[in-house]
């Protein structure tokens, strides 16, 4: 080859080496997710090629030089019965496993560690408990369950990392979560996959697996001061919140502390979970997510927390395993005490 | 050739035209645009959407084109994206939509069931006026600055977030519903009421069946989208909150109204082919279709069970996972009867005598291209691959498989076998022959490749990609030159043969259906006398009996 | 004609499915949204409705007996009733405009964040939740608007029913145009006797 | 062809031959059960029942629908057809709402 034309050969070299047929698998579900795709390409090969073999002997055996006179057949229940039930018990097959796969992808495991995710018009935006900040890019260790709890400003982006196949829609209004366990250090590919406007192709960012060691050294070579559960308890202070949620008994609210992940009674009978979309929920809409025993006095902070900000109250409260720091800054910021800050701009009309 | 073939054209220097036909019954452009001939109208329809296809085309050919380097240099990205969403909206809405009904099944539908004219004549006319008007705002939407919010609407991005034309193509949507909601309606009444005595519903011609599920589709959910179109238009134009987060609303309900429309709509884009298939497999396999109640049932239960599965195109949107897993079974189910008629129709070849003239070859293509495109269907219904999968390529190849892979190819194959019965000549078989092959090649360079690239992770709807992807979206653009080549070919030699096309006569392919029992073209009242069905459908012992006293063209 | 109808049970239906939705969950709202409602205009509006809908049937009733002047006399009185609809309708609608209550257009939370006097007992909606009437009141105005639109084609059809009734037609056993218009008044009168609970009625208590 | 054959093909139209005429007093007597099922809501919404006053208030409406369904629409004389069609539409109505329910709900109760 190289002989007869060194340009085509150089062309060629090129194109195979960019010739991928088969994406990296890099997490835990990758395999398991691969396994599964086999599966479907087994039975579709099958499928196809059952099919293909059907019409090609067919038009083989049966074309009109070999074949002048054709024999009038009516139909064969035992035949519509076998290819009824045999791609139904394989489509069923591949339902299951499918569902199972999916409820594995979609169900982080309890001990995950969190990171948030903010999604709009066109970048990433992450924000790790430690209160590092990273746009269009993601540094996770290898050999750890991560969880991304997500939430769109705008329109629905959707998070997708194809080395770990797994991917989620980021929808406004609403925390989504997806979890993987990178395996092997790298840089991959991280795409908006959901058409979101004009600079959509552009809201790509990089994956960067790397290991634990290398993540802790990354994580303390760019912390940028104060962590998120810190951002958080100062909002908490000058929200007002301290002030309802004080934990004491005589309060308006009730105790905030380890309230995370515990079940809830609510006025309407209902027993929710609290995750970090309930928590999110009750701070803009507290109407809708009564807690049985109190009164509908907790006003909204809708329009008066970014979604950065939520996050930080969100990630304050999970962590809040008593009521002591509150009390801190109930002493600290005796001002607000008085009267809740926020339902001042909150009379009226609120538009946007 | 000539022992392998079925054609029985008449001999070429005595045969002529009939004097009369619908076709010369009257002149000039009035008699066309106010006629009440349903086989006028089908010509008016095809002549729209081909239009349309050639718009829809061009786009597609720039997406192509922009793709081939990594980069995207051809275009801008907000020029690409309003590309893509007009190529979708005007291929789905404005082709696929309404080319299977509109064009074969006006043409065939009072044809071979003996009846004169549709039900409602004037509905007709009026679903084309509509039809057009339909397309002249979608034109001028796109003429006015384009839309770019893919041909899925998504809120509140259509609603708040780009400033296009999003109204405009809305309302064009809209109101070609319209037609396509009467289109429906005139097709079930006319199965219904004009069918000709004899013909009972188990004699029907197949490709009946699946135009009745097709028209049940229609008339039940097309409101569903006009309605969600609605709202999207009223939220868009004076701002109230149903779709909209920030006044409460749930962005995901204009989708679950959307695909309660566009799911059902893509077995509107299907089911018709499927009739036509029936048609051709039989007529080249001079066989009856093999299990022809299952195959008749197997539409009806397609047309039924695709009201139950629209969520699965919101798998990973946010919907509860409860209703993921209800979803993703009932797609399960709906996908069986497809594999029944696949299996029917291959078995149908068995033991026939089989010729292979173009729209046979069109059939095969289907076959194939159905059942890859069918089968990878499937792999996105199984949920945790469609985590995987979804808003990659791998969708964008798996509904080009079965909308141009399956749809257009039926509907190529639709329209060279009936286009002897429409024009009264032959189109040249041999460039038939070449130019599906032509398709088959270029379809699969096409679309294959996007698979891989799907698998790999590349997003659909990306004006820009990274450039380890660059090889295969080489193939694929390489591949839809090809295919562009394949479409221009059916469309110069077809127009070509309306002059210098051999004469057809009456029926040569010697099909058994009624509507090859008379003159072609047709006279404009089809039947000279009402026909009285004393025969199955694709009985060709009967119509081996009838030929015996030669059929006779009239005028 | 059924076909038909049946393609505007499914276009009613997209909006029916949101309010059912939205009522879910904005519960308190939709309370507060329909007390705002003016419920006599709301009965007298059925009433009428109902009445338009036996003259109508009367009206097919006289095409099948052969009977002009009775039929043209029922469709006259379909007609009017028609238009008082229409009328008590938009008198409806300006009412709504003067309290703000349009949204998108002419909208202000501030009727709900107060104790509405006409109910002293229920409590005023904190602002969250009365932020949510907008949905009520997006999906009142499109389900009453959309009915309305409904009652307008109506009514046009109608004049040229009775316009061709006048001429003499329908009463000669041709009268599949009368039959189907009927149908037609008949389906709209019984999406606004479900409108009416829904939006007047079933949220009147709590 | 045999006379069996054509009834065969007649009892498929949907239009109705042999139409059945309702009288005025039938339709007086709907009329008046219309009238007194308006009442009857209007009435019932101001008494205090908790769930159960949207039950009757759309329970109320329900069987108003029907009576104008069945006999102002005609469709108690029609053919078993349009019974069929008017069925049909009722049904994917409903699919369309307890489907998208199936949604709405089952949010509410988490991951799995
Ligand atoms: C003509 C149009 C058409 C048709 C017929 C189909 C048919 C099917 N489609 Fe497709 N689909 C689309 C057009 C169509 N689709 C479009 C346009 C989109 C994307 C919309 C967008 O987002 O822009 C889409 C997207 C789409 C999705 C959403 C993906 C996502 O967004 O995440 C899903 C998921 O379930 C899906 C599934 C299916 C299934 C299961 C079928 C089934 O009906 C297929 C049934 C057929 C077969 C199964 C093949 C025959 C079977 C055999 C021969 C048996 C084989 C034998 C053995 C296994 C032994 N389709
Ligand atoms: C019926 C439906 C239909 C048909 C027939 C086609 C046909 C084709 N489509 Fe289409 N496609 C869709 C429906 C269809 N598509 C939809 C619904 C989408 C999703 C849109 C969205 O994301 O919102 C899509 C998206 C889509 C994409 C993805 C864009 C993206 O996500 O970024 C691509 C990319 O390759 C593509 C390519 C093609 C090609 C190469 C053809 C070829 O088959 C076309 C071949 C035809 C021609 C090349 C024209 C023939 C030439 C002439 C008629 C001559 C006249 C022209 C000149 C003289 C210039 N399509
Ligand atoms: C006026 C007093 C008041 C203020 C100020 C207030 N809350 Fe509350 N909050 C309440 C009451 C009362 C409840 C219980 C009733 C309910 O759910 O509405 C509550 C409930 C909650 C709950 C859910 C119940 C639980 O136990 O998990 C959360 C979370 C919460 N508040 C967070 C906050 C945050 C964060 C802020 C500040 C940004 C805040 N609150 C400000 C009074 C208040
Ligand atoms: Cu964000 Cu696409
Ligand atoms: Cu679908």
């Amino acid at each position: 080859m190289h002989y007869i034309s060194p340009v085509l050969w150089q062309f060629l070299e090129k194109f195979l080496s960019r010739l991928p047929l088969f994406p990296p698998e890099a997490s835990s579900i990758a395999p398991y997710s691969d396994a599964f795709f086999l599966y479907l390409l087994l039975i579709s090969v099958f499928g196809t090629m059952v099919v293909i073999a059907m019409v090609v002997s067919f038009s083989i055996l049966y074309r009109k030089d070999r074949h002048p006179e054709a024999i009038q057949i009516e139909g064969s229940t035992l035949l519509e019965t076998t290819w009824t039930i045999i791609p139904l018990g394989l489509f069923l097959i591949a339902f299951v496993w499918g569902a199972l796969l999916y409820f594995r992808i979609y169900n982080p495991p309890t001990n995950a560690m969190n990171i948030y995710i903010v999604g709009k018009q066109w970048m990433w935006k992450a924000e790790h408990p430690g209160g590092q900040h990273e746009i269009n890019a993601l540094h996770v260790p290898t050999g750890k369950a991560v969880q991304l709890t997500m939430i769109s400003q705008d329109v629905f982006h959707s998070f997708s990392i194809p080395a770990f196949r797994v991917k989620r829609e980021v929808i406004p209004g609403r925390y989504t979560t997806v979890w993987f366990e990178a395996t092997k250090p790298g840089t991959y590919h991280l795409f908006c996959t959901q058409y979101c406007g004009t600079l959509h192709s552009q809201m790509i960012g990089e994956i960067v697996a790397m290991t634990p060691d290398d993540y802790q050294k990354w994580t303390a070579g760019s912390t940028s001061g104060s962590s998120l559960a810190q951002n958080g308890e100062r909002l908490f202070a000058s929200l007002g919140c301290a002030s309802c949620h004080s934990g004491s008994a005589d309060a308006h609210g009730p105790s905030l502390a380890e309230v995370y992940g515990g079940k809830l009674q609510m006025a309407n009978g209902s027993v929710v979970t609290v995750d970090d979309a309930f928590l999110r929920d009750t701070i803009l809409n507290p109407t809708m997510h009564q807690v049985a025993g109190y009164s509908p006095i907790m006003p909204t902070y809708q329009g008066q927390v970014s979604e950065d900000g939520l996050i930080s109250l969100v990630e304050y409260i999970k962590n809040l395993n008593s009521n002591y720091r509150v009390h801190q800054t109930l002493n600290t910021s005796h001002v607000e005490t008085v009267a809740p800050a926020a339902p001042a701009a909150g009379q009226g009309m609120v538009k946007q | 050739m000539s022992t392998s073939t079925a054609i029985v054209l008449p001999p070429q220097e005595t045969a002529s035209l009939p004097k009369r036909s619908f076709l010369n019954n009257e002149y000039g452009l009035k008699s066309w645009l106010l006629t009440l001939d349903h086989k006028r109208i089908a010509i008016l329809y095809l002549f729209t959407t081909v239009f349309f296809f050639t718009i829809g085309g061009t786009a597609a050919a720039l997406i192509r084109l922009n793709l081939l380097t990594p980069g995207g240099e051809l275009v801008a990205a907000d020029t690409y994206n309003k590309l893509f969403s007009i190529h979708g909206i005007i291929m789905v809405f404005f082709f696929l939509v309404p080319i299977a009904p509109a064009v074969l099944g006006n043409f065939c539908i009072p044809l071979m069931i003996g009846a004169k004219d549709v039900a409602f004549p004037r509905l007709n006319l009026l679903s084309w006026y509509l039809f057009v008007t339909g397309g002249c705002f979608e034109l001028y939407a796109i003429i006015c600055g384009g839309m770019d919010t893919g041909w899925t609407f998504t809120t509140p991005l259509s609603t708040h977030y780009v400033n296009t034309n999003v109204v405009g193509a809305a309302l064009g949507i809209f109101v070609a519903g319209f037609s396509s909601i009467l289109t429906g309606l005139n097709f079930i009444v006319t199965i219904h009421r004009l069918r000709a005595p004899g013909m009972t519903w188990f004699r029907m011609p197949l490709f009946i069946w699946s135009y009745y599920a097709t028209s049940i589709i229609f008339v039940l959910a097309t409101p569903v989208i006009a309605i969600s179109l609605v709202l999207l238009v009223m939220e868009r134009a004076i701002g109230i909150g149903v779709f909209d987060p920030t006044k409460g609303g749930d962005p995901l309900l204009f989708q679950h109204l959307f695909w309660f429309y566009s799911h059902p709509a893509v077995y509107v884009m299907i089911l018709p082919g499927m009739g036509v298939i029936s048609e051709v497999v039989a007529c080249f396999s001079r066989k009856r279709v093999f299990g022809y109640t299952a195959v008749a049932f197997s539409s009806v239960a397609i047309a039924v069970f695709s009201f139950f599965v629209w969520a699965h195109h919101m798998f990973i949107m946010g919907i509860s996972n409860y209703s993921a897993l209800v979803f993703s079974l009932m797609t399960m189910l709906v996908a069986v009867p497809s594999a029944i008629k696949i299996f029917n129709w291959s078995a149908t070849m068995y033991k026939g005598s089989i010729t292979f003239d173009t729209p046979m070859l069109y059939t095969f293509s289907f076959i194939g291209l159905f059942t890859i495109g069918g089968l990878t269907g499937v792999m996105l219904a199984s949920l945790g691959m469609d985590i995987h999968l979804t808003e990659t390529y791998f969708i964008v190849a798996h509904f080009h498989y079965v909308m141009v892979g399956g749809m257009v190819s039926a509907f190529m194959a639709g329209l060279h076998f009936w286009w002897p019965k429409i024009t009264g000549r032959m189109y040249p078989e041999a460039l038939g022959r070449l130019a599906a092959s032509v398709l088959f090649i270029g379809f699969n360079l096409t679309f294959f490749p996007q698979f891989i690239v799907g698998y790999l992770g590349m997003p659909r709807r990306y004006h820009s990609y990274p450039p380890e992807f660059q090889v295969l979206n080489v193939l694929s653009t390489a591949g839809a030159s090809i295919l562009a080549i394949g479409y221009v070919l059916p469309m110069l030699y077809l127009t070509w043969s309306l002059k210098y096309g051999k004469i057809a006569g009456s029926n040569p392919w010697r099909a058994p259906g009624l509507e090859w029992q008379v003159q072609s073209p047709p006279l404009t009242e089809n039947f000279p006398e009402t026909p009285v069905v004393d025969f199955e459908a694709y009985d060709f012992e009967w119509l081996a009996n009838q030929t015996k006293n030669e059929v006779q063209t009239v005028g | 004609m059924w076909l038909f109808l049946l393609t505007e049970i499914m276009f009613f239906g997209g909006m029916f499915t949101a309010y059912l939705i939205y009522r879910i969950w904005y519960y308190p709202a939709f309370v507060a949204g329909s007390h705002w409602m003016i419920i006599w205009a709301g009965t007298l509006n059925t009433t009428v409705l109902i009445c338009s809908s036996f003259t109508m049937a009367m009206g097919v009733y006289s095409a099948e007996t052969r009977n002009r002047k009775a039929l043209l006399r029922y469709l006259t009185l379909t007609l009017l009733l028609g238009i008082g609809f229409l009328g008590i309708k938009a008198y409806e609608w300006h009412d709504e405009w003067e309290h703000h209550h349009v949204p998108g257009l002419n909208f202000s939370t501030s009727d709900f964040t107060r104790v509405d006097p006409r109910y002293p007992l229920d409590k005023a909606l904190p602002q969250d939740m009365a932020e949510k009437t907008q949905v009520y009141f997006s999906l009142y105005f499109l389900l009453t608007g959309v009915h309305a639109l409904h009652m307008l084609i109506g009514v046009s059809i109608l004049l040229f029913v009775i316009y061709h009734a006048w001429q003499g037609a329908y009463t000669t056993g041709h009268m599949t145009m009368v039959e189907n218009f009927g149908l037609y008044w008949h389906f709209v009168d019984i999406v606004w006797i479900f409108l009416f609970p829904l939006l007047y009625l079933i949220s009147r208590h709590q | 062809m045999s006379a069996h054959k054509v009834n065969e093909v007649l009892d498929t139209e949907p239009t109705h031959h042999a139409e059945h005429m309702v009288s005025p007093k039938i339709y007086a007597l709907i009329f008046g059960a219309l009238l007194l099922g308006t009442g009857l809501t209007v009435a019932a919404s101001y008494i205090e029942m908790g769930d159960f006053n949207a039950v009757v208030a759309l329970g109320i409406a329900c069987t108003k629908a029907v009576l104008v369904i069945l006999f102002f629409m005609h469709v108690k004389y029609s053919s078993r057809l349009t019974k069929l069609t008017v069925a049909a539409g009722f049904f994917t109505f409903i699919v369309l709402i307890t489907m998208s329910l199936t949604d709405y709900i089952s949010r509410a109760w988490g991951l799995w």
